[in-house]
């Protein structure tokens, strides 16, 4: 008995959880003080957690450049990851801004939320760092549970019940192809650890023809691909997204995506180096047909959310594009996407909770007519995150997109490049659209809406900052994003 | 040594400038003609001090370079001049006639509200013209060349609130333009072809005496000349580009005088001149221009025969006789042709400026008596000579001197080339034929001109007749200078059979003999045919001459059964052939349909389509997919295990 | 100061904006003047360019600035890497032109949210001026997609009737064919890396030297080809244009064609030809083709307008046609002449766009048949209408001549000369069109009762146009000031092109020699293309 | 004997009659009872491999797919519970809000 | 005898996950669910994983599908739902079929090679499959473990917040 605690000590490695730990600490923390709070008052909440995430992301950064591995080869927290965490935190910090005025808005000043956050990102950055299927799958869950919740957050919206339900019963179907894929994988490998399924087919190169490890790796896929919205398991995202509290929608398309994509690129560049052949003509059909369907089904959206929903099914098959480049350009790009994406998509999110009315009807192309002159600096910044979105230079969409194909093209994906291009061009119609309205209409009815100020602001400052900044100087980190690259 | 040819354009020049700018303010008629004019005079001056030292001269081709223009590589041009005989003889004809008519326009345009504005064009012109003639490479002459066409276009729509001399001008313009194409096709052309052979050049001396480096009578060289005469026939109104011409008396009668008889419209004529070297090389071209040339005289003159507008007429006449020069220049009497482009200028400017006066008193007579009659009518007047006397006798000299009756200029002139045309070595007796007819149609219209205008009972309104007054002094004074030179102005080209000199030959021998020597180009027979010739074709004038007393002075009915005999050719020939038909038909009228064609069909149609359509399918396509996204869970669940099967299916079979 | 004279001129535009940002918005005046004030320090800065000497003695790129911009290790590289030579001199100084004068034009004009305006138009002008410094492709397509987006504005906010839709489609169609174009720079780019031959980014100068197999570079100069058609726009690529100018405010219309149309030959000048140069004698025929369609295609569809901006539209489908033609003579003449009219181009179309401007202030109307009889009510306009108009038509003289003269001298010393055959009737149907127009608009007597009462232009109008006007007859009567300076910079970039290959006759012949060897060699490649 | 392949036999088969229930029913209680029949599928396979490969690690797994089904049903339910209140019925043709 | 018991529990199995996705009262589903759970246990018990059979017992049986009958209850959802099947029967019994296939072939030309670890039946006899359990859980995945926990509190907040009747 002594020697088991030994050796279940050994193995605890808590630098390696470092951010995760100190993130659930405070999430905790943050729980029991909000039973002490009054109701009604999550101000402090709301500033705790972003202390908390602040806290964490000193934390992260810690540990760039020096990998922990621990918990018997449970988690790795490489540079990959804690770029992703960082992802994360910034994505959870920005939601969290335009969190606090938006639920006394719209009528739900919950405390319960900002952990329920918190959680979502400890759980994203275990799939970040897990390189054993269980963690990541635990991972994927804590943060799945949490978003179920989010996304259903107010309770007595019957849109935001259909938003939780229909996430809830398509993630716990997808959650039932991961797992039918994992025990596959584990029946041909014998094991769980995404080195260990590497070591294995490294061993065993016939495995590839094992159709039992084919169909778990696939299987396995799914589950991931059902996270970031690839199609065809993009179908739940467009309603969730669009009946979700608009900073979960905007958090559910950054950093959950992120956490998607990073588990993804471990499981497969890692784990299924061995396949690399197969998987990359899969993922260029896939990130073809995402991109395709989320470009030419926004073009006829009218309602913001879920026009930027779809929008945000495309750009996951931007991204794919750097997965199916395989290569230290493309994967880095993929790092590199999803912090200007965070940015670029928050911000606009940001700006749909600003000038959003009470149960945010008015969130349609028509309601944000003539919004460039009667708030004109609401309206430049959401022109850039638009701009940026459609990847036009010197915003950081286009440095990202730049860096994608850039990836693809030496990879030799020329016509990739091509399709995916020629996907922005149909894309900038619908960014177009927008600021069509925002700027070429004249308002229809006078803007009286719930005037919001505060912390929502800052998000929208920090996001345009960053999006400029990244279009313009990306070199810091674009390198940044190399090292983290596999 | 001649380093003062820069100032011939230059006075027009500024002139125009002043006026142009300062005219509005200055006002002062007096102030404005005279400056005008007298910057003409003074190029004059110059002119005529260079004719002279030229004629004294041995040498007699100068160049003068002003400075560099475009340099690109080895394309070097230069703003250059260039006075040889040639342009020595021209800048006389232009800025002496010029002069003239300037003088004559300060009576004639007395009361114009933008009297300014007629001055400006008109030395702008003078100085488009002197580029023209003085231009050292053919790309100065070509600003001349455009220049005019410009001018041409601002004068004859001078009266822009007219909408026929707007369209006139416009007309004008683009047929020039279309020469302009030959024109710079040839130019092109030339000095690729120069430039493989390692001429690097459009300087004319330089384009002549590298001629011979291209082979004579070969393809390349008759496509350069044919370019350049389309361009010829555009400027000088030959068939098929004549149409304009006519058209272009809507400007004022001075420019009439000015530019569509006296010089622009000669310009073809001394761009053939300028070139001979070239022509000369090229047979088929000198015979196609002879064509055109002897079939433009006849069939001007044909429709000359019927018209009833004063200036029309002897606009078809302009027509006409250019085309004798061209006859000339086609059977390579070159100095003839330039002879009679001399002498042409002389009597067609007093006949327009006779008409001018005819009409301006006209107008007055109108004018007083409020009547809005057209004064250009010729139906409506006669018997004026009494009233005009001035104006009657110089038109009447002018009228001989174009009728060919001996011992006036057009005599001389007109008889030479019609000896070239039969005897020259590129000649043929029906180009003879041509011209001879058309010789006599022209003594019979342009006296029934004359009996119409000046002879028999006056026809004009009861209420105007009696207000028609002689022209100012500012106006006579021209006409009777220009009806001088039309009487005598043949005197330095007397045939040597008539026992002159040809001295006019012999000073431009210079530019023209090389080239005549070194293609063989000269008029041979003996002296008893050139002298019946010349009796014959004394005689169709005369039979002309007589026909036309006949008819509109003996019995003035005699037209009217003619026209009535002969309905339907009478019917084509007022209507000058139905050319303007035809070229609406062929030409304006298909461009326009292709023009709207292009853009309601293949722009906004086709290409437009296509954009639009790939839109339109590519939203289509969108809209479409949408009806995938159904709000029901079974369905998303049913797309996902689709997607699920597919994936393991690709990965496992 | 000299030493960063470039990037202080194109960036100067920026710093303009963020003076705007802090003045009142409703004190238009104010910002039109700080605008103008901006634009003409901008011009001020960009002069000493034109008076260096250093353009007539070498063709190579000065005023280099060159800074290490994004260097992620074996990944890629962009510098800020730019410079002037010859053939940019003279774009960036009519860019530095005519944006004041522009600024100028919108005095009265604009009064919907001036403060954007400006700010467009200065954010143009940086993104134009950026665009032709630009010695590095990434940056080059930076610039170059950052002029997209003040023209989408400008056309979409201050914009007529259907400036949604015409908007909309300038935006969409120019990213296409960009985005295309942003895939071939990245294949260039990492085709030279792997052959090993990139050193220095995307350094234009260093792809200069690389030597592509055949097959890359046809796709690459399809790709770059393709979006630069967009932009002159070449013929059946052209429809965006019609709608941009009509809609356009007047400001919008003359950037447009004065200096972003260049953008498409330029690029042309700079990039898809000497980048692929065995890639051209493939495209040539067919390119010149269709610029010669665009020359009468745009005439002839010109001549039909009922919108004088549309007209004037339509007539730039067919100048561009002659500067391409002119480039793709590959000779030094044809190249001269293509530069030179890009220049004369945005001379004389940006003054005709004026011109309409003046009208439409007045009238608030385009369409020609609500004209007539103008002149007698605005001689000082007809005059300088008529001026610009045989400036359009290529009088000789002025400066349309120059270039139209040359452009097609050089295509008839090309293997081009059947093309230019029929592009020099370009020469008649550009006389009828736009004569036609001004016979239409003009002459005759004032028949619509509104136009009684038109006010001749104003000094300040007056002021706009005189200046355009100088140049018209600067360029048409000494152009040598201007082929001075881009000559060494054309036979260098000539040479790249690999003129010798395709070009009919020797450029550097001297005069006086003889030409017998010549002959077979042109003999050739006649047949070839004709 | 029985082989792993038949319990893997088993276990697909019954993976695919959870899938067939959620693709066909619309009562969401019932949707989610196939969900925990696919999750119990996925449990067999586990534990069936976990034995013929040998080690534990598959046992654990299916512990914690345990924990997530509890947790999933905890928080499904009451997703349910509340949609039910607004909307007075748990059948997915009602969770019609969001479409296209 | 191992064979039969086998054979019987799956076809008790399969029949009652069959009832699970057929019976149109959710009260019935739901006891069917508790049979195909029971089914399963015996599977672990007869895979030398008692520790496993128990939890799924307590777990599943005890836990899961009391508070799937609970909330049955709580809606009062008995006999009121019709079930109304329509056009996505037929398509789902075809993809349904071919899942059932797809796993088939795989299964039949796959093979679990992962063999050779060292849990042998003999191991499992001797140290009892609970400390098997326990030793791998605390030892080697211990990470998950503690994530578990956080799962759970997500999901006992989330089901609070979410069910809670007022803000």
């Amino acid at each position: 008995m002594e020697n088991l605690v030994q050796e279940a000590i050994q193995n605890v490695n808590l630098q390696a959880i470092m951010p995760s730990l100190v993130l659930c600490v405070f999430g905790m923390a943050i729980l029991m003080v909000s039973v002490f709070s009054k109701r009604g008052s999550t101000t402090h909440i709301a500033w705790l957690s972003i202390a908390a995430l602040v806290v964490t992301g000193f934390v992260t950064l810690i540990g760039w450049n020096n990998p922990q591995a621990g918990f018997a080869g449970s988690v790795l927290l490489d540079n990959f990851a804690t770029f992703f965490s960082m992802i994360c935190i910034i994505a959870a910090g920005l939601t969290i801004l335009m969190s606090d005025d938006y639920l006394r808005r719209e009528g739900y000043p919950v405390s319960e939320y900002y952990p329920l956050i918190l959680f979502t990102t400890a759980g994203a950055m275990w799939m970040a760092s897990g390189t054993d299927l269980m963690t990541i799958f635990l991972g994927l869950e804590v943060l799945s549970v949490s978003l179920y919740v989010l996304a259903g957050f107010f309770r007595n919206q019957t849109r935001s019940n259909e938003a939780g339900l229909k996430y809830f019963f398509l993630g716990a179907f997808s959650t039932g192809f991961l797992l039918y894929g994992v025990a596959l994988l584990y029946g041909v490998t014998g094991t769980t650890k995404v080195d260990g399924i590497a070591a294995y087919l490294m061993a065993n190169p016939e495995a590839a023809m094992n159709t039992m490890f084919i169909a778990g790796g696939s299987l396995l896929l799914v589950g991931f691909l059902f996270k970031v919205a690839a199609a065809p398991f993009h179908m739940w995202t467009p309603d969730v997204y669009q009946g979700a509290p608009t900073p979960i929608t905007a958090f559910m398309s950054a950093g959950p995506k992120a956490a998607a994509f990073a588990a993804l690129m471990r499981v497969t560049i890692i784990g299924l180096d061995g396949l690399q052949s197969e998987l990359t003509s899969l993922f260029w059909i896939l990130a073809v047909l995402t991109m395709t369907i989320g470009n030419f089904i926004a073009l006829t959206q009218k309602d913001l959310k879920r026009m930027l929903a779809y929008s945000s099914i495309s750009h996951a098959g931007y991204v794919m594009v750097g997965l199916v480049a395989w290569n230290e350009i493309g994967l880095s790009a993929i790092l590199f996407y999803m912090l200007v994406y965070t940015f670029m998509n928050m911000g606009a999110f940001a700006v749909l909770v600003l000038i959003g009315k009470k149960g945010e009807d008015n969130l349609t192309l028509d309601g944000v007519a003539g919004l460039g002159y009667k708030k004109p600096i609401l309206g430049i910044v959401l022109s850039i995150f638009l701009f940026s979105l459609m990847g036009l230079p010197p915003t950081a969409g286009f440095t990202a997109k730049f860096y994608i194909f850039a990836g693809a093209i030496e990879a030799g994906y020329i016509w990739l490049a091509v399709l995916g291009v020629l996907n922005s061009a149909v894309s900038l119609y619908y960014y177009l659209r927008v600021m069509v309205q925002m700027y070429f209409k004249d308002p229809e009815e006078d803007f009286a809406w719930v005037s919001i100020n505060g912390p929502v602001t800052i998000s929208i400052v920090v996001s345009a900052v960053g999006v400029l900044y990244l279009g313009i100087f990306p070199h810091t980190l674009m390198s940044l994003a190399k090292l983290a690259g596999f | 040594m001649y380093s003062n040819l820069w100032l011939i354009p230059f006075f027009p020049l500024i002139g125009s400038i002043i006026n142009g700018l300062f005219g509005k303010k200055i006002k002062n008629e007096a102030v404005i003609g005279g400056i005008a004019t007298g910057l003409m005079f003074l190029s004059f001056l110059v002119a005529a001090q260079n004719f002279f030292k030229l004629l004294g001269d041995k040498e007699k081709v100068h160049e003068l370079v002003i400075a560099s223009w475009m340099s690109v590589g080895n394309f070097q041009l230069n703003w250059e001049l260039l006075l040889d005989p040639l342009s020595a003889v021209m800048i006389m004809v232009v800025t002496g006639v010029g002069t003239l008519i300037h003088l004559y326009s300060i009576g004639y345009m007395h009361g114009d509200e933008s009297f300014y504005r007629f001055f400006s064009y008109l030395n702008l012109f003078a100085f488009a013209m002197l580029m023209l003639v003085l231009g050292g490479n053919a790309l100065v002459m070509f600003i001349g060349w455009e220049g005019v066409g410009l001018c041409s276009y601002l004068l004859i729509g001078y009266y822009y609130e007219k909408k026929s001399a707007s369209t006139a001008a416009n007309k004008a313009f683009i047929v020039n333009r279309v020469g302009d194409f030959g024109f710079l096709c040839g130019l092109f052309v030339l000095f690729w072809a120069l430039a493989e052979k390692g001429v690097w050049t459009l300087n004319f001396v330089e384009i002549a005496e590298s001629g011979h480096l291209l082979e004579s009578g070969g393809l390349l060289i008759t496509v350069v000349t044919l370019c350049f005469f389309l361009g010829a026939t555009g400027k000088s109104a030959q068939i098929p580009l004549f149409t304009w011409l006519p058209d272009a008396m809507e400007g004022p009668t001075p420019v009439s005088a000015l530019i569509h008889a006296a010089t622009m419209v000669t310009a073809g004529v001394y761009m053939i001149g300028r070139m001979n070297g070239l022509f000369a090389m090229a047979p088929a071209t000198m015979m196609t221009i002879a064509i055109v040339g002897g079939l433009t005289a006849f069939f001007a003159a044909t429709i000359g025969l019927a018209q009833n507008d004063i200036k029309r007429v002897l606009a078809y006449s302009t027509v006409s006789q250019l085309g004798y020069m061209f006859l000339a220049m086609g059977v390579g009497a070159f100095s003839a042709g330039i002879f009679h482009l001399m002498t042409h200028a002389f009597f067609k400017a007093c006949l327009f400026l006779g008409s001018g006066s005819v009409i301006h008193g006209l107008h007055h007579a109108y004018h007083h008596a409020h009547l809005h009659d057209d004064p250009q009518d010729m139906r409506n007047m006669g018997g004026i000579r009494k009233k005009m006397p001035i104006t009657f006798i110089t038109f009447l000299v002018s009228t001989i001197a174009i009728s060919g009756i001996p011992f006036f200029s057009g005599f001389f002139s007109k008889d030479e080339i019609l000896w070239w045309s039969f005897g020259s070595t590129r000649g043929h007796c029906l180009l003879w034929v041509l011209g001879a007819a058309a010789a006599g149609m022209t003594a019979f219209y342009m006296f029934r001109l004359v009996f119409m205008t000046f002879f028999g009972e006056q026809k004009t309104d009861a209420r105007a007749k009696d207000h028609i007054p002689e022209s100012p002094f500012t106006i006579t004074i021209p006409l009777m200078v220009l009806g001088f030179l039309a009487l005598i102005g043949g005197y330095i080209g007397v045939p040597k059979i008539l026992g002159g000199a040809n001295r006019f030959h012999a000073f431009l021998a210079p530019v023209f003999e090389h080239a005549q020597h070194a293609n063989e180009i000269h008029a041979h027979g003996s002296h008893a045919t050139e002298y019946t010739l010349m009796a014959i074709s004394v005689a169709i004038a005369i039979i002309g001459i007589f026909t036309a007393w006949v008819m509109y002075v003996k019995n003035p009915e005699l037209p009217g059964k003619f026209v009535a005999r002969f309905a339907g050719a009478h019917r084509v020939i007022f209507n000058k052939w139905y050319i303007d038909e035809l070229y609406d038909f062929v030409f304006v009228n298909p461009c326009k349909k292709i023009g709207t064609f292009l853009w309601r069909g293949v722009d906004v149609k086709i290409v437009d389509g296509v954009v639009n359509g790939c839109a339109w399918v590519v939203k289509g396509i969108g809209s479409g997919l949408r009806y995938t996204q159904s709000g029901y869970l079974y369905n998303y669940a049913m797309i996902m295990v689709v997607g699920v099967v597919l994936i393991v299916g690709f990965f496992v079979f | 100061m000299a030493d960063n004279l470039l990037s202080l001129m194109t960036f100067f535009p920026l710093l303009g904006i963020l003076i705007l940002l802090f003045l009142p918005r409703d004190n238009g005046g104010l910002l039109k003047g700080v605008t103008l004030a901006v634009s003409l320090i901008t011009f001020a800065i960009s002069l000493p360019l034109a008076f260096d000497n250093v353009f007539t003695t070498s063709g190579g790129m000065h005023y280099r600035e060159f800074y290490q911009w994004i260097n992620i290790g074996d990944f890629f590289q962009m510098n800020y890497n730019i410079g002037v030579d010859g053939i940019s001199l003279w774009l960036v100084m009519l860019t530095t032109f005519i944006t004041p004068i522009t600024i100028l034009s919108t005095w009265d004009a604009v009064e919907k949210n001036i403060k954007g305006f400006m700010a467009m138009l200065l954010l143009l002008e940086t993104g134009m001026l950026g665009a032709f410094i630009s010695l590095d492709l990434f940056l080059f397509y930076i610039f170059w997609e950052l002029m997209l987006i003040p023209m989408y504005f400008l056309i979409g906010i201050w914009g007529g009737k259907n400036r949604i839709y015409a908007a909309v489609k300038f935006f969409i169609y120019t990213a296409v064919g960009s985005l295309l174009m942003l895939v071939a720079i990245i294949f260039v780019y990492y085709f030279a890396q792997q052959s090993g031959a990139l050193t220095n980014g995307f350094g234009i100068q260093e792809l200069y030297k690389l030597d592509l197999p055949y097959n890359a570079q046809f796709w690459l100069f399809l790709a770059f080809g393709f979006s630069f058609a967009i932009k002159v726009p070449m013929f059946p690529l052209h429809t965006w244009l019609p709608d941009a100018h009509t809609e356009a405010p007047t400001a919008g219309s003359v950037i447009l064609a004065a200096v972003l149309l260049k953008m498409g030959t330029y690029g042309y000048v700079r990039f898809a030809m000497p980048m692929f140069p065995d890639a051209l004698p493939t495209f040539i025929p067919f390119l010149a083709f269709l610029s010669v369609v665009g020359i009468i295609y745009g005439s002839l569809v010109a001549m039909m307008q009922d919108d004088i901006k549309k007209l004037v539209a339509y007539s730039s489908v067919a100048h561009l046609g002659f500067v391409m033609l002119g480039v793709f003579a590959m000779n030094l003449q044809g190249l001269a002449g293509g530069m030179i009219q890009m220049i004369n181009h945005g001379i004389s179309t940006g003054a005709l766009f004026l011109i309409v401007g003046f009208l439409y202030e007045r009238r608030h109307t385009r369409l020609i048949t609500e004209f007539g009889g103008v002149a007698t009510k605005m001689p000082i306009f007809a005059t300088i209408f008529m001026i610009v108009t045989f400036s359009s038509i290529g009088l000789p003289g002025t400066n349309g001549f120059v270039g139209e003269f040359l452009a097609l001298m050089g295509a008839f010393q090309s293997g081009l000369r059947w093309y230019a055959v029929f592009a020099t009737t370009g020469v008649i149907l550009a006389a009828v069109y736009m004569l036609w127009v001004y016979q239409r608009v003009m002459f005759g007597k004032v028949t619509n009762p509104e136009n009684e009462n038109l006010k001749d232009l104003s000094a300040r109008e007056i002021a706009i146009m005189l200046p355009l006007l100088l140049f018209i007859f600067w360029i048409g009567i000494a152009p040598n000031t201007f082929f001075s300076k881009m000559n060494p910079a054309m036979e260098l970039m000539l040479e790249q092109m690999g003129a010798d290959k395709v070009a009919v006759v020797e450029m550097h012949q001297p005069a006086d020699g003889h030409a017998a060897g010549h002959t077979n060699g042109h003999a050739d490649t006649n047949a070839d293309h004709q | 004997m029985i082989t792993v392949n038949h319990y893997l036999l088993l276990s697909a088969i019954l993976f695919a009659i959870g899938t067939f229930g959620v693709l066909t029913r619309k009562n969401a209680i019932v949707i989610f009872m196939c969900i925990e029949v696919m999750l119990n599928s996925v449990n067999l396979t586990f534990i069936a491999l976990s034995r013929h490969v040998g080690n534990m690690d598959g046992q654990i797994f299916v512990f914690f797919v345990m924990t997530v089904a509890a947790a999933e049903a905890a928080v499904g339910l009451a997703l349910m519970i509340a949609f039910f209140r607004n909307k007075e019925s748990i059948d997915t043709d009602d969770f019609n809000m969001l479409k296209w | 005898m191992e064979v039969i018991l086998f054979y019987l529990t799956a076809i008790v199995a399969i029949m009652s996950a069959i009832f699970v996705t057929q019976c149109r009262n959710p009260v019935n589903s739901a006891l069917n669910l508790i049979t195909v759970f029971l089914c399963l246990a015996v599977y672990y018990v007869m895979l030398e994983s008692p520790f496993m059979a128990a939890i799924q017992i307590m777990v599943y049986a005890g836990a899961i599908v009391v508070l799937i009958v609970f909330v049955i209850m709580l809606l009062n959802l008995g006999l009121a739902v019709k079930e109304r099947y329509t056009h996505g029967m037929a398509g789902s019994g075809v993809l349904a079929a071919i899942v059932l296939f797809v796993a088939n072939y795989f299964i039949r030309y796959g093979e679990a090679t992962g063999t050779g670890g060292s849990v042998t039946s003999e191991v499992v006899a001797s140290y009892g499959h609970t400390e098997l359990i326990g030793r791998a859980m605390f030892v080697d995945f211990l990470l998950p473990f503690e994530i578990a926990s956080i799962l759970l509190l997500v999901a006992i907040v989330g089901a609070v917040i979410i069910s809670k009747r007022e803000v």
